[in-house]
């Protein structure tokens, strides 16, 4: 297998959907299960295969482009295809319940969404990671207006201006960088960086920053993030906090670290994390509509992990892939358990957690919870543990603390929706959880807390992915061509 | 359903037995996570002290049709606990810790008088603890480089003095939050008095155990009585140290005495009167001596036998009048009499009376305090004891004497077969801890050993030695028995003549007749008077919830605040993302 | 008189504040114009402002496009060819997400008669 | 009149901030080197000649970064369906268009229109050539038929054939580039033959002419949508409104 499939088969896919459509609902759902079944196998295969695996394209880099997975990428490929997999199982129950819909744009756009992201993870080029970003920021930007209501169009919308902000910056460092290193491969540009002007990488890096830290969710360039988790469907939430969000983060570390950007860039990331953690998760505290506030909790996450992951101890990022890893699997669960509960009701308003009554549901919206707070034996725990770990050996007493005063806001409305869930007080409605959704919850669930019981089956992978990450020797070879 | 979780109850502790005191398993989490369970003398102290409570309370709950979900809640918490007390690292420990607290919020959850409000408390209270717990968990591994206590106490003594300072502030917080220590007691009162009335009693006797399970931990084994001395001086025969914390405890003492003496609700001043005795157990954990320890550890376990008795009692009371206010109870010493022996029994424990093992306990502490020459604290103790007897007195006359306020408490019968064998046992184990207190130095000797103290000389079973004096229990036991019995025989002659039918209402005072609506029990407004010394006076008027609450108000300020900025103006959003970037231009650049 | 112009100097001189100047009438459109249309059309301008950056700033005097032909049989003291490349594949990226952007603004403005973005603001809590 | 109102203080200090910008930034680019390091681009001009494609930037777009022009192609067709996708619910509520067309524009558009699509499919094939190429052709085709709805606004376009080009020239797309890695053991390699010696050929180059005449097949058809689609746009809602 070669890994130009990851972005060749969903184009394909795309191309060919009309047809699909007309051979009737049943083929178009199956060929798009399908092709997530087919990548998130693929990616299996790739478990234990000596890694970094390269794929080129017309020429050997550094002058072609190459798709390369390493450890740091395999991680998030993993991740990737297995959210794009269950939400496709997740759709054919949606689109039963909601026809009408324009079914087969939304396969297109869901499997270009996962196409794009993966092809920014596993590009070595950066005009080509650049393309791939522009088709994953189509893609939201019509999944958030897939509605077509008001309230789909203005977060359309909004994505829309956001995202033409970010790839105008990202399209001028681009051409800055080939200005001056004569080059788009990232190996060489990796090689080369600190060759160049200082005040000019100043700008290249700050451009770099906006760009993707504006699509990453970073503080000051987040006030568009929850607006646009009001106007989508909740699956499209679930992609967007689990698979979309972390390629942004994916793109915006492995530059940091290719770059090897000194210790003043790390601290300000870290700050900046601190401050979106904070800001986000006080922010949600006044939350009244369940989207916006799992769409806070996401962005103070993002916090946590840029904090964490801005450290370059090998220790903290590990962990924070760890919690990464968890924060994907959790996040989509509740998105889609939420999914669930709007269309039983028709809205979205956080009373409606109180109103249901499903013992299942109960069960896995509470797992999910405890992990993201981080609560054990949930997999949360191990990443947020290690997590602290890492800075308790760098002796950051100051970001400890702060992560652990944070978390007791964030509990503050995490535990106030399961009390209401709890509560026995309200008028209760009765939901049934078809078999589809029973099976894919549980499969969620199930992994949170095998995770957090045996967290060696994931250490290991974000080991690896550590060790790529901070260590990109093996990449940049590739990347270069180096004994290919 | 509870069979089958009684004999589940019932494994660990033939599991625990079996081991006898060389149980050591470690599990590999990960590379760097390794979970390992010790059983070393306190620790298996307190597991059978837990595993036993469970196994009691899991048979009073016989009676009661509860789903299965609750069973197997309430297994994961015992076994919580359970790792809590044999964990050999902090990894363990804290995990314990966590699944203890999110299990018992669920547990607490399903009861019927719980709200919103009092599971926040509960649950932010309890996670506030943990993360002050983990707080510390990560900066000794900061410096040990290991989570096993071990390792962690043999390099406590190379730490600064700050973090040494902080690691001690940082634990002790934890526990003291789920112990109730006055100030963080605010979750207390509400979740004891709303939890499932039989879940009340693991709450109480159980749960806040664990701090001071916590407590011994830390003072004990990983910062070492010995380090403690060095690192605070001593004062008088002390550690300075132990003073401070004496001094938090007998306030807590004092001050829940008497918050519990106006309670209304049954279940409220129980809260209060745990709170109170944890606070002697807090008062005397610092000293450092031997008898400060054997005083908090006889006391641990007795407050933890007579908390059981008195929430089942209570639960049983409850469940069988569905009253729970002590101004709608009253009289029920005829239709249930041997639940009043029972908490007869219980309370004469809990006031340190003898015969019972209640007045062991409290000799050890006493005598810990006199040893250290704490005359204040001494004082402070005596004076919380006395003003206990209101509160001991209330539960007993609001409930079982004096005049029923309704008619159905005239029909009411003897609580259920289910409630009162657990009574039983747990009032032949506090006569026994009265009759037979030497028993208990066997069992304390190993634990001072592990913590390098001196042991307590061992004389036979039935005396208690101290550093101050001794007293044989058995004598005075027996001295008890044949005076009651006189008593009894000389009441029961003079009783057996008057006829008892008389009606309540069968009074008058004043030339007015009381009607239905008029409360004639004694129970109803005890202790409102109390509001008129002035010195209780400002203990009751000043509470920590004042403070809470502003705190809540401020976090939603400022949440208020946060959310102003997400106001949904993508025109605003994109002059900030430019003016950041000039900014950062600006500054990058130049 | 004109081969002062015919230096490349002086022509990437020229370039860079010409273009520069437009990409900050475009940055000063986006960050004042409410009108949804303007500030798509403003994208385009620093769109443009970049493309001629880009391009302006390879061309050296006396080289020529780079393709062979009867007269020119080597690719030799021919422009680099990437960067048209680059802004090929560039240029029809931002028309697809003009266009799309234009196609929003058509449905919202269809819902609700606005075009104002400042005035999008029914998705908040 | 208000000065406040025509020039609020907002945009005073944005103009000035621009210009504080433009300002700091030119004198920044001005001491820019470029040439500190050989382009990429110069190492692509040596290389060509085994492409056999006179038109350098040609053989870029479509062989040296080829699979840009795949992403670009599918943020075409993305940015297409985008469009199908919102404006595709008008039609079906105001369907009628009602306005009078003109003879003498029907006619002449007609007239023109296989003279423009001549002129996009000459500039398609001669994409390896001679400038030009897949996209600026397939535009070119696309004005054409901008031309035709202009002059008559009941035309409508068989959304079937172009639908039927636009899938079956991604596909094929995509199948070449898969072929590729099967013939030459690299994706997108150039499998078809391509002599040195045939250079300024029509027939030369391998893949490269093939993969812009299929990209040219399939913007043409894309950009045909798009425009029909904001055309009509604008006659319904004249119609509609009226």
């Amino acid at each position: 297998m070669s890994l130009g499939y990851y972005f060749l088969l969903p184009v394909l896919f795309s191309f060919l959907t009309p047809y699909f459509k007309k051979l009737g609902s049943f083929t178009l759902r199956g060929s798009s299960i399908l092709l997530s079944l087919v990548l998130f196998l693929q990616t299996v295969a790739y478990v234990g295969v000596k890694l970094p695996q390269i794929s080129q394209f017309s020429i050997k880099p550094p002058l072609g482009i190459a798709f390369i997975l390493d450890g740091y990428s395999l991680l998030f490929l993993l991740i990737f295809t297995f959210s794009a997999l269950v939400v496709s199982f997740y759709m054919y129950w949606f689109f039963e319940e909601n026809s009408g819909r324009d079914e087969a744009r939304f396969y297109v756009f869901f499997n270009m969404l996962i196409a794009g992201s993966i092809g920014m993870i596993l590009s070595c080029d950066i005009f080509n990671l650049y393309i791939f970003f522009e088709i994953t920021g189509i893609c939201s930007y019509t999944l958030s207006a897939f509605n077509k209501d008001k309230l789909g169009l203005e977060s359309g919308i909004k994505y829309l201006i956001i995202g033409s902000i970010a790839s105008i910056f990202i399209v001028f460092a681009i051409m800055l960088i080939y200005l001056q290193i004569g080059t788009v491969n990232l190996g060489l540009i990796a090689q080369r960086f600190h060759l160049i002007d200082p005040k000019i990488s100043v700008l290249i890096v700050l451009m770099l920053f906006i760009g993707f830290g504006a699509k990453a969710e970073l503080f000051p360039m987040n006030f568009w993030a929850p607006d646009i988790y009001q106007g989508s469907i909740s699956s499209v939430n679930g992609l967007f906090s689990s698979v979309v969000a972390k390629a942004y983060l994916f793109v915006f570390f492995h530059l940091f670290y290719l770059f090897n950007l000194g210790s003043k860039y790390m601290l300000f990331v870290m700050v900046i994390g601190a401050i979106t953690f904070l800001v986000s998760e006080f922010t949600a505290l006044n939350q009244t509509n369940v989207k916006r506030l799992f769409a806070y909790s996401t962005l103070g996450q993002l916090g946590i992990l840029f904090m964490a992951l801005s450290t370059n101890s090998s220790q903290t990022v590990s962990g924070a892939l760890f919690h990464l890893t968890s924060h994907s699997i959790s996040k989509l669960l509740i998105f889609l358990a939420l999914g669930i509960l709007i269309h039983k009701f028709k809205s979205a308003k956080i009373d409606i957690l109180g109103n249901f009554k499903s013992g299942f549901l109960t069960i896995v919206l509470a797992i999910g919870f405890l992990s993201i707070l981080g609560i054990p034996p949930f997999s949360g725990f191990v990443g947020k543990i290690l997590i602290l770990k890492g800075f308790a050996l760098s002796q950051n007493y100051t970001a400890i603390a702060f992560i652990l005063l944070v978390s007791i806001v964030e509990a503050i409305y995490f535990f106030r929706l399961t009390a209401m869930m709890l509560d026995k007080k309200r008028a209760k409605v009765t939901v049934k959880v078809g078999s589809v959704n029973y099976i894919i919850l549980t499969l969620l669930a199930v992994l949170i807390i095998l995770f957090g019981v045996y967290p060696s089956l994931l250490t290991h992978y974000t080991d690896l992915a550590t060790n790529a990450l901070l260590h990109p020797t093996n990449y940049l070879n590739y990347a270069l061509g180096v004994g290919l | 359903m509870n069979s089958i979780f009684l004999l589940l109850n019932l494994l660990p502790i033939l599991f625990l037995y079996q081991f006898g005191g060389a149980l050591h398993v470690s599990l590999p989490l990960t590379s760097e996570f390794t979970l390992s369970l010790i059983q070393t003398p306190l620790g298996t102290f307190f597991a059978y002290l837990s595993l036993i409570s469970f196994l009691l309370v899991t048979i009073a709950q016989k009676s009661k049709k509860l789903a299965c979900n609750y069973y197997v809640l309430q297994f994961l918490l015992s076994m919580a606990m359970l790792a809590i007390v044999l964990a050999g690292d902090f990894i363990t420990f804290f995990i314990g810790w966590e699944i203890m607290t999110w299990s018992s919020y669920f547990l607490i959850s399903k009861s019927n008088s719980i709200d919103i409000k009092s599971l926040q408390k509960y649950i932010l209270f309890s996670l506030a603890s943990a993360f002050s717990l983990i707080a510390g968990i990560v900066i000794a591994y900061s410096f040990a480089h290991s989570f096993d206590f071990s390792v962690i106490s043999n390099s406590f003594k190379d730490m600064p003095f700050n973090i040494k300072v902080a690691l001690i502030v940082l634990f002790s917080l934890s526990f003291f939050t789920k112990a109730g220590v006055i100030g963080l007691h605010y979750w207390v009162v509400d979740t004891y008095s709303k939890a499932p009335n039989l879940f009340s009693s693991i709450l109480s006797a159980v749960m806040s155990k664990m701090g001071i399970y916590g407590l011994f931990l830390v003072y004990g084994n990983i910062v070492g009585y010995q380090e403690l001395k060095m690192m605070f001086g001593t004062i008088l025969n002390g550690t300075d140290f132990g003073y401070v914390l004496a001094w938090i405890g007998v306030a807590t003492s004092i001050i829940a005495t008497f918050k519990a003496i106006t309670q209304d609700e049954v279940k409220r001043l129980l809260a209060y009167s745990s709170i109170a005795q944890l606070g002697y157990i807090i008062a005397v954990i610092g000293f450092g001596t031997t008898y400060g320890v054997a005083g908090a550890m006889y006391h641990t376990l007795i407050h933890t036998i007579i908390k059981l008795l008195l929430f089942i009692n209570v639960a049983a009371i409850v469940a069988q009048t569905g009253k729970n206010r002590f101004s709608q109870l009253g009289g029920l010493i005829y239709r249930t009499p041997v639940s009043f022996v029972m908490l007869l029994i219980g309370i004469i424990g809990l006031a340190g009376m003898p015969p019972l093992g209640g007045f062991a306990s409290k000799f050890m502490m006493y005598n810990a305090a006199i040893d250290t020459k704490f005359a204040l604290i001494l004082i402070g103790m005596l004076f919380s004891g006395a003003a206990s007897f209101l509160y001991c007195y209330k539960l007993v006359y609001g409930i079982y004497l004096g005049h029923p306020t309704s008619k159905n408490l005239e029909t009411t019968k003897e609580v259920p077969i289910s409630y009162l064998i657990p009574q039983i046992i747990l009032a032949l184990l506090l006569v026994l801890a009265g009759t037979f207190p030497g028993a208990f130095i066997k069992i304390i000797n190993p634990i001072l050993v592990e913590f390098s103290l001196s042991t307590i000389p061992y004389s036979g079973l039935g005396v208690m030695n101290s550093a101050v004096g001794s007293f044989n229990g058995f004598f005075i036991m027996s001295a008890f028995v044949v005076f009651f019995v006189l008593i009894l025989l000389l009441i029961t002659r003079i009783k057996s003549k008057a006829k008892n039918n008389l009606n309540r209402f069968d009074i008058s005072y004043c030339g007015e007749v009381p009607t239905q609506d008029t409360s004639l029990h004694f129970g109803f407004g005890f202790g409102t008077d109390l509001y008129r010394i002035k010195f209780v006076n400002a203990i009751l008027k000043r509470s920590s919830s004042s403070f809470y609450e502003s705190l809540a108000t401020q976090t939603k300020k400022t949440s208020e605040l946060f959310s102003r900025m997400y106001y949904g103006n993508i025109h605003n959003t994109m002059i900030i993302i430019l003016l950041f970037f000039s900014t950062l231009f600006f500054i990058g650049v130049n | 008189m004109l081969d002062f112009f015919n230096n490349t100097q002086t022509i990437h001189m020229i370039i860079i504040i010409g273009s520069m100047a437009l990409f900050f009438i475009g940055f000063y459109g986006i960050a004042t114009q409410k009108n949804l249309v303007k500030v798509l059309v403003s994208f385009d301008i620093m769109e443009s402002a970049l493309f001629l950056f880009f391009i302006g700033l390879h061309y050296q005097v006396g080289l020529v496009a780079p393709i062979v032909d009867k007269n020119l049989k080597t690719f030799t003291s021919m422009v680099d060819p990437v960067p048209q490349a680059m802004i090929l594949t560039t240029i029809v990226i931002g028309l697809a997400v003009l266009a799309l952007g234009l196609s929003f603004g058509i449905e919202y403005y269809k819902l609700t008669g606005r075009n104002d973005i400042s005035k999008m603001n029914e998705l908040r809590d | 009149m208000n000065l406040k109102k025509v020039l609020p203080l907002k945009h005073i200090v944005l103009s000035l901030l621009s210009s504080a910008l433009l300002l700091s930034v030119v004198g920044l680019l001005m001491q820019v080197k470029t040439d500190m390091f050989k382009n990429v681009g110069t190492i692509y001009l040596n290389l060509n000649m085994q492409t056999a494609a006179a038109n350098a930037v040609t053989s870029v777009v479509t062989f040296f970064r080829g699979i840009d022009t795949v992403g670009e192609v599918t943020v075409l067709f993305l940015a297409t369906s985008g469009v199908a996708l919102m404006l595709s619910a008008t039609q079906r509520t105001c369907d009628k268009v009602v306005k009078q067309e003109s003879f003498i524009l029907n006619a002449g558009s007609r007239l023109l229109l296989s003279v423009i699509i001549l002129f996009g499919v000459y500039i398609i094939i001669h994409g390896h050539l001679s400038p030009g190429g897949g996209f600026q052709g397939g535009v070119v085709i696309a004005t054409a038929f901008l031309l035709l709805f202009l002059a008559n606004p009941n035309m409508k376009l068989s959304h079937g054939i172009l639908t039927l080009g636009e899938s079956l020239s991604g596909a094929t797309y995509v199948l070449v580039v898969i072929i590729g890695l099967f013939k030459m053991n690299i994706l997108l390699g150039n499998f078809l033959p391509h002599p040195i010696g045939e250079i300024g050929e029509l027939i030369s180059g391998g893949i490269i002419p093939v993969v812009y005449i299929l990209v040219g097949i399939k913007v043409g058809s894309e950009m045909s949508v798009i425009v029909e689609y904001f055309v009509k746009e604008d006659y319904y809602k004249e119609v509609c409104d009226a």
